[in-house]
């Protein structure tokens, strides 16, 4: 019934389903990810966007379906896909005890560590310059987000899980953000994200609506 | 045979099978709990010897140690039922590990309360820290714990597995608590005579106890059945066949 | 071409070059403890409560020493067990609540050594200074002298048994509101071996016999609790996240 | 039979009211272990019965509205 996938797609999804507090959110979800693509998870609020982030991130158990990193079933090399894997949710995953700065060291010294400057230079770019030594309890819930975004300015890991990514950025922000992640894309990079703003600059963007579960789920590719 | 076990095993895994089946299982459950019950109660209550030292009282062993027994043997069911959840994901391993919470309380309730009123008797006192009553007491309060966890924790299915888990780690400390209970006892108050230790019991002494532990089980299935039927239902509503037995009343 | 002041662009990249288990481990360390000793309160909160457990027991039972030095192994324990139950509570629900519990799942590495780094600093932070603190609560209750030395080793190891326990229901109880009592109620009972051994070092001290048989038995329970806990705590933890 | 008379199986040698007591309890939860799971499994096939019930008035309702507003 499901094929296993072809193996130079990095991520993908057969038969995928989702039911939180007995509700069907999703199923029969069947997609292809290959290096250099953008993907936008698109959809009405509680379709489960947010949930099939966390179920690609291995933090919900699927309902039904597999998951595939790289043409292995998932389930047997979390951590190899997780030592790829850069995510970012709702939550911030920021310490309000520390420093913009040693909260980017703590995640860099997961990819081998990184220079004091170039971590500085990644603040300053997602507009925290003069922030860099102030606990983050004193930033604000926007700022903090920007800290979780500064990460993207230095990581090595290529596949991306972006959670409503633009929330706390404004339009210049968003401008560069896109920016960011086309270049990630154009590296070979892949990115799946989940966005409330309409992304005009984004080439080559690959959406997938999830939409009422009995309509089963459409695909369209923007070019 | 293990085949056989196997074939069991995934079916019982799903919950139109359990329904249906345990549906039939429920007369002979409940015909074995009272037979064996009845006999059991008489055979203990009438029949029996009386013991040389304690007298009548001695008969509270008839309630007393079975339920102590499966006090114990529910907990290791629950955390049986713990492994199979977390390792195979069969979720009709929750319902009755669910299931078996209450029913293990009980017991353990029941063990306590008799050994309690067994006390004014032999020792003169309603309560003593006696080891196996206090291994009791502390097992009460694993019950508790893994009964007042489900309760708090949302949604369903994360509170199942908090419960396996906590069921696990129990299951791997009880023995540690009951050896250091003991040790705590000996040190403590030695030379008092327990409750149901007997250097030999004849026969006609132990066949009513082993009659009323077979009951004791039965009564386990019976209530776990009763009690596992109620909840495949409400998790199983959307199921199609869950809807046609409603509706065919 | 200008961009605009807050432009994103990334940086030179680096080859990828992923850094060992170890190395990892003590980065976690490092992090913890500029977090944990930055929560001065949450640290100094459980030794207040210690040390007032104690004092209330003179006076609550009496004040003479024929009273309280027998009792005293008893309270000192029962009041170090529930000041370490207590520092165990918000553990991991902060983690929980801010996200940063999520991103140590995705790190590429097991979860149950960042968790252990976590435990261990905690453990330097809170439990030390509890041993630290116990002998001058001890003088207070009259205990023996003989018997102080055999404290603080007693609970030096029992403590280690007490944090790991604790906090697999930490785990378990990070996704709920307030968890004080249900906390309390689950990991008790687990703490009993850990007080009876305890306690009978001391006793055993206090009698002038051996104290070893009771220590090395604490021994082994802290040693049971470092392998099998840290992988419990873990699942605990991937319990909890997938709750939110 | 261990007793000579039935009103000595009563007395139980003077202790008949903690083996009395104690088994007359037993008895008693071991019936509620019984009949409350009974009646939570009838309260549970009723409730879900009325919620059934409910729904497919719901559904009916909105196919109806539905047709009347393609009508109108």
């Amino acid at each position: 019934m499901s094929i296993a996938p072809s193996p130079p797609s990095i991520l993908s999804v057969r038969q995928l389903s989702c039911e939180r507090d007995e509700r069907l959110l999703f199923s029969g979800l069947d997609f292809d990810l290959y290096p250099g693509e953008l993907l936008q998870l698109e959809g009405p609020n509680g379709v489960g966007k947010t949930s099939l982030m966390r179920l690609l991130a291995g933090f919900l158990p699927a309902s039904g379906g597999r998951i595939y990193w790289q043409g292995k079933p998932v389930e047997g090399c979390w951590e190899e896909m997780h030592q790829a894997l850069l995510f970012i949710g709702h939550l911030a995953g920021i310490k309000a005890e520390l420093t913009p700065l040693e909260n980017l060291h703590w995640f860099a010294a997961l990819e081998g560590g990184q220079e004091e400057e170039d971590l500085e230079e990644a603040l300053s770019r997602v507009g925290l310059a003069g922030f860099e030594d102030q606990p983050c309890q004193q930033l604000s819930a926007g700022q903090k987000r920007r800290v979780a975004l500064a990460r993207l300015l230095f990581t090595r890991r290529s596949l991306w899980l972006l959670d409503e990514p633009f929330t706390a950025l404004d339009k210049q922000g968003v401008a560069a953000m896109e920016h960011l992640l086309v270049e990630h894309a154009q590296a070979g990079g892949t990115v799946i994200l989940t966005s409330h703003h309409a992304l005009e600059q984004l080439t080559g963007l690959r959406k997938i609506h999830l939409g009422a579960p009995q309509a089963g789920v459409k695909e369209a590719i923007h070019e | 045979m293990w085949k056989w076990l196997k074939t069991l095993y995934h079916r019982l895994g799903s919950p139109k099978w359990f329904y249906q089946i345990t549906g039939s299982w429920l007369p002979w459950f409940a015909g074995a709990a009272v037979v064996f019950l009845g006999v059991g109660l008489v055979w203990g209550l009438a029949f029996a010897p009386a013991d040389y030292q304690q007298g009548n009282s001695f008969r509270i062993i008839y309630i007393h140690v079975p339920a102590a027994f499966l006090a114990q043997s529910v907990y290791i069911m629950m955390a049986v039922a713990g492994v199979v959840l977390l390792v195979w994901k069969m979720k009709m391993a929750d319902v009755v590990a669910q299931s078996l919470a209450p029913f293990g309380a009980t017991m353990t309730f029941l063990a306590l309360l008799t050994g309690a009123i067994w006390g004014v008797p032999t020792w003169g006192t309603w309560w003593m820290w006696d080891a196996r009553l206090t291994s009791m007491l502390i097992l009460f309060f694993l019950y508790l714990g893994v009964i007042a966890l489900r309760e708090a924790l949302q949604p369903q299915e994360v509170a199942a597995k908090a419960c396996a888990l906590l069921a696990i780690v129990g299951v791997i400390n009880i023995p540690i608590i009951k050896y250091s209970v003991d040790w705590w006892y000996t040190l403590h108050q030695p030379a008092t005579f327990t409750l149901t230790e007997k250097p030999a019991m004849p026969a006609s002494m132990w066949v009513p106890l082993l009659i009323m532990l077979l009951g004791f089980y039965a009564l386990l299935g019976w209530s776990v059945i009763l009690r596992a039927r109620a909840e495949v239902l409400k998790r199983e509503y959307k199921a199609g066949w869950v809807k046609e037995l409603l509706q065919r009343k | 071409m200008n961009k605009p002041a807050a432009a994103f662009c990334r940086l030179k990249q680096k080859p990828a070059n992923l850094p060992g288990l170890f190395a990892v481990f003590k980065a976690a360390l490092g992090r913890e403890w500029r977090m944990q000793v930055r929560r001065r309160g949450d640290l100094v909160n459980p030794l207040v409560f210690f040390a007032l457990v104690v004092v209330l027991f003179p006076l609550g039972i009496s004040p003479t020493e024929d009273i309280l030095a027998p009792v005293a192994p008893g309270v000192l324990w029962v009041a170090a067990l529930l000041a370490t139950l207590m520092s165990l509570d918000a553990l991991f629900r902060p983690d929980l609540l801010d996200g940063s519990l999520e991103q140590q799942l995705v790190t590429g590495y097991p979860l149950a050594p960042l968790a252990l780094a976590k435990l261990g600093v905690h453990w330097l932070l809170s439990s030390l200074p509890l041993i630290l603190l116990s002998p001058f609560l001890g003088i207070m209750l009259y205990l023996p002298w003989e018997a102080q030395g055999v404290m603080m080793l007693a609970l030096l190891l029992g403590s280690l048994a007490l944090s790991l326990v604790g906090a697999i229901g930490a785990a378990l109880t990070a996704g709920v509101g307030k968890s004080g009592v249900l906390m309390t109620l689950l990991v008790l009972p687990f703490y009993i071996p850990v007080l009876i051994f305890g306690t009978g070092a001391m006793q055993a001290a206090i009698s002038g016999g051996s104290a070893m048989a009771h220590l090395s038995l604490l021994g082994a329970l802290a040693a049971l609790a470092i392998t099998l806990a840290p992988w419990a705590i873990a699942a605990g933890l991937k319990i909890a996240v997938s709750g939110e | 039979m261990y007793f000579d008379s039935l009103s000595d199986f009563f007395n139980m040698g003077g202790h008949a009211l903690y083996v009395w007591s104690a088994f007359a309890i037993s008895l008693l939860l071991m019936l509620l272990n019984i009949i409350l799971p009974w009646w939570n499994f009838k309260a549970t096939r009723l409730q879900l019965q009325r919620q059934l019930r409910r729904e497919a008035k719901q559904q009916a309702n909105s196919s109806i509205t539905e047709q009347q507003g393609e009508q109108v």
